[in-house]
């Protein structure tokens, strides 16, 4: 399920979890460009920054933010991820101020870098430290494929092609199914509501 | 700014005593024993317990230890009750070197004496036990102690200044 | 009408600190808390979780249950424990029977622990060893009394204090 | 304190974060470090400050000197030798980062909890925040320059350490829950223990209102003080009594409902007053709602086995990942456990709710006096292990 504010994001891929294992009513996968656009659409529609978390997969970083509302319960994860050599991804902390200390805390943990933050100084680690402490070894990262978005992994082993072709095309199918839907969403929405949710900065 | 500054050790050196008389001497270390005024230098969990200690249940005020002071310049007793980090450590340090002389340490709890649960392989933010910065006098394992550890801790401090213990064994106690 | 409100304002709030004073008053001379500790103990201590400690045998107080099998050091999460197991000497007169018989009682050799280390200082008290020993040959001590001189004393030989406290049993 | 307006960082003097601090324009102004050793941060926050004269121009917490590295930990265990590091990262109310824990890898790893072990776990996680509400109320008045309320606290404190002792064992950092339940069944002694202590309870809580609430040093000190406004609570992320006392009803335990806490019957306290004696009053009923769950859970205490005999001794879930919360005495614990299908988790994320109530410290402070700012640093109950992990 897509909130009505987030219906209009380009690139979002939804990632398919059910509600009552993951704890997440929304779970979108977005381009870290997309990041700022999305955060400012939650906040317009009155979500809160619950936390942002990072994690290490043989992909790259993935950054996390998860929103809720103090209304009802509607948890909405948006994942974006950046790449091991040069982990940079755009700050919303200049929407939702707190922010401000979970991307330090990010920083601190994992390098990731955010653009636009007025004082990326460490925050839980001494100011000396080199070390990222949540990095880890390469031959320890898994695959995103597998933990976030529960799709068997590629096969690294020539015998398990089988089960790749049998996984593939439902993967294909339930992506497509995604983008149909949204679509669908995104024309049910008028054109003013769509333009406010991508117009970027609340005031 | 290097690793090394951080785990430096406190500076440990005492200036000779004004009067330096046994008699003197037993009479002044009877009275530091009776009333030693420890530092709230609570760091975690473990200052809780020594809250406790404080209050009216094990009321440590009937061992003359009740004055906790915010200021290390007026206190004797470091209880140093809870975990500490690497970027802690100088402040633990200074703190320490602050006090005036003589005084004491007391690693209250597990965290304090070696790391305690936090003491892990490829851990890279705590201090392995604060005898490594500050000499330590009275160790009290525990996570968290009781408070008739800390009260035991305490009358073992009382022992090493005067040389004997002032009060009875408890009766569940374990003779070493 | 603001001087109105004012003084009613300070009258409440002067009643107030009196409320507050005649509930201290009241405690004051309620009866005291104080447990006198070393002359006076908590009643509770038997349901509070020390460092553990080796159980005796039922029938048999000078052994314990303890079979070394390490399950508990593999279960710590600080890995605080460290434990050996060792055959326990079999009763000579049994062994030629037994060794005669084929394929009884040899096999069964028993088993019981050799040294049983404690870092004490790394542990966090959470009983997974406790939980996890299969021959419920582990439990929590009451010596909530632990304060030591230097680190080392830490490490504790639970064997060898099992059977100080078995010798000290059998003695009294 | 070095005085010079420059904004070159390395000419200041101080530490690396009074440096950063202090390279702004500053002529007359002081910078103050409070902390990381002082009385009122409990414990081991610091707060660097630019004062002028008495009052606060700029604040900056400065975390990590209590940081234990929970989350990396977290992916160094397996799932059920982590349970002891959930009753270290928020001490006063350890229980909750145990149910959140626990909750969380049940639900990944499809774990059943018998009916009885979720009364059981109420009824203990209640107790724990009665317990940490307790404390946080002597503290604060402590804070405030009244030192006989916390020895009033601690009698009843002492009182729920003992009960509960009965039942985990330890006074302070329980290790009580496992997945599929808890780890020991409540005894008679326990339950006739806590309908007592209700009792005493209900009749302690007027007293501490005539002593302490309605006091007017307490009330000049609380009212109209660190005022939150909605807008401000929901940039920053504030949970708990804190959102809760700038009246948003807003409790995991009714909004998410987890467990069984859907089957009782209690209120939650919100006051519209937004400021630090509104966060006073709303903790202070809360107290009195979880003695009213606590009757129901005792009354209710359904029969059964206190653990599910069929949960696994080592757990390995399969793929995936989790998000599971639940309402502590300060706000929403939320645990995030991602599980590669090993026996160890594979990144555990912890979101506490102090980390976000006082990341506004900094807005909520500038502009005010010293002395004021202290009272709204208790008002916001902070757990410096929490903040830090």
């Amino acid at each position: 399920m897509i909130p009505a504010c987030l219906a209009g994001l380009a690139h979002a891929r939804t990632v398919d979890s059910a509600t009552a294992r993951t704890g997440f009513t929304t779970n979108l996968a977005l381009e870290p460009a997309a990041v700022h656009d999305a955060a400012a659409a939650l906040y317009k529609a009155g979500y809160f920054l619950e936390c942002i978390s990072g994690a290490d997969f043989a992909e790259g970083f993935e950054v996390l933010y998860t929103f809720d509302r103090f209304e009802k319960p509607e948890r909405v994860a948006l994942r974006t991820l950046a790449p091991h050599d040069a982990p940079v991804v755009p700050t919303i902390a200049d929407i939702f101020h707190g922010a401000l200390w979970h991307e330090r805390e990010c920083f601190d943990f994992y390098g990731v870098r955010f653009e636009g933050h007025p004082s990326l100084l460490p925050l839980l680690l001494p100011d000396d430290m080199e070390l990222r402490p949540l990095v880890k070894a390469p031959e320890a990262r898994k695959s995103r494929e597998a933990i976030v978005f529960q799709t068997p992994a590629p096969p690294a082993a020539a015998d398990s092609a089988g089960e790749k072709a049998a996984a593939d095309p439902e993967a294909k199918a339930k992506a497509k199914a995604a983008a149909l839907a949204k679509a669908k969403a995104k024309a049910a929405k008028t054109a003013s509501e769509t333009a406010q949710a991508a117009g970027g900065d609340p005031a | 700014m290097a690793t090394q500054d951080i785990l430096r050790p406190a500076v440990t050196t005492l200036e000779p005593a004004l009067v330096n008389l046994a008699p003197v001497q037993k009479v002044v270390d009877l009275c530091r024993a009776m009333s030693l005024w420890p530092m709230t230098f609570g760091l975690a969990c473990c200052a809780i317990e020594m809250m406790a200690v404080g209050m009216a249940r094990f009321d440590i005020a009937r061992f003359g230890a009740e004055a906790f002071r915010p200021s290390p310049r007026q206190s004797d007793l470091m209880i140093v009750a809870g975990t500490v980090s690497k970027k802690m450590a100088p402040a633990v340090v200074r703190l320490y070197e602050q006090m005036p002389a003589p005084k004491y340490v007391m690693a209250f709890g597990n965290c304090a004496i070696s790391g305690g649960p936090f003491n892990f392989e490829g851990q890279y933010g705590i201090i392995e036990g604060v005898d490594q910065l500050i000499p330590v006098d009275v160790f009290v394992p525990g996570c968290p102690p009781r408070p008739e550890g800390l009260l035991e801790g305490l009358f073992m401090l009382q022992e090493k200044l005067t040389g004997r213990r002032w009060w009875p064994q408890p009766v569940g106690g374990e003779v070493a | 009408m603001s001087l109105v409100k004012n003084i009613c304002d300070t009258a409440s709030g002067l009643y107030s600190l009196l409320v507050g004073l005649a509930i201290t008053g009241k405690n004051f001379a309620s009866p005291q808390l104080t447990i006198h500790y070393p002359r006076q103990e908590v009643t509770n201590l038997d349901t509070y979780r020390g460092h553990i400690e080796l159980v005796p045998l039922e029938d048999n107080p000078i052994l314990s249950c303890c079979v070394g099998c390490g399950m508990c050091a593999k279960s710590c999460p600080s890995g605080c424990i460290t434990v050996e197991s060792k055959e326990l000497p079999k009763p000579p007169a049994i062994e030629p029977l037994a060794s005669a018989e084929p394929g009884a009682k040899p096999a069964k050799a028993k088993r019981t622990v050799g040294s049983f280390i404690l870092n004490y200082s790394l542990c966090s008290l959470c009983g997974q060893c406790v939980r996890s020993c299969p021959s419920d040959g582990l439990r929590f001590s009451t010596n909530v009394y632990f304060a030591a001189r230097t680190r080392a004393e830490m490490t504790i030989d639970l064997v060898e204090r099992f059977n100080r406290q078995a010798a000290g049993k059998k003695g009294a | 304190m070095n005085q010079t307006a420059t904004n070159d960082v390395d000419v200041l003097a101080g530490d690396y974060y009074t440096r950063h601090f202090a390279a702004g324009p500053n002529d007359d102004t002081l910078i103050l470090n409070m902390g990381p050793q002082h009385p009122s941060t409990h414990g081991v926050l610091r707060i660097v400050l630019e004062m002028d004269g008495e009052y606060i121009l700029r604040a900056e917490p400065v975390l990590g000197y209590i940081h234990r590295m929970q989350e990396k930990m977290g992916e160094n265990r397996a799932y059920l030798q982590y349970f002891p590091n959930m009753g270290r990262v928020d001490y006063l109310h350890a229980l909750a980062w145990n149910w959140a824990y626990a909750g969380a890898v049940e639900r990944l790893a499809g774990i059943e909890v018998p009916p009885r072990a979720e009364y059981l776990r109420v009824i203990s996680c209640e107790m724990n925040r009665i317990c940490s509400h307790l404390l946080w109320w002597g503290a604060y008045i402590l804070d405030l320059g009244a030192f006989t309320p916390i020895l009033y606290a601690f009698v009843d404190r002492e009182e729920i350490m003992d009960l509960l002792q009965i039942i985990t064992g330890s006074r302070l950092t329980y290790c009580y829950f496992t997945f599929g339940g808890v780890t020991a069944d409540a005894t008679p002694a326990f339950i006739d223990g806590t309908r007592a202590f209700i009792k005493s309870m209900r009749s302690r809580l007027p007293m501490f209102k005539g002593l302490v609430t309605d006091n007017l040093i307490l009330r000049k000190r609380c009212e109209e003080i660190g005022v939150i406004d909605l807008d401000m609570a929901r940039r920053y992320g504030a949970t708990g009594p804190v959102l809760r006392g700038s009246g948003v009803a807003c409790d995991t335990r009714r909004h998410e409902p987890y467990s069984c806490y859907n089957e009782f019957d209690f209120a939650i306290p919100t006051a519209s007053t937004c400021d630090a004696m509104g966060r006073y009053l709303v903790r202070m009923d809360e107290i009195s709602e979880s003695l009213k769950i606590l009757e129901q859970a005792l009354d209710m205490l359904p029969d059964g086995p206190f653990v599910n005999p069929k949960a696994p001794r080592k757990v390995k879930p399969a793929a995936g990942e989790t998000y599971f919360s639940v309402e502590s005495a300060r706000g929403k614990v939320g645990v995030y456990v991602q599980s590669d299908g090993s026996t160890t988790p594979y990144r555990v994320k912890l979101r506490a709710p102090c980390f976000s109530n006082l990341s506004l410290f900094a807005e909520l402070s500038a502009g005010t006096l010293l002395a004021d700012a202290v009272s709204i640093l208790g008002s916001l109950d902070l757990v410096i292990p929490e903040i830090d992990r």
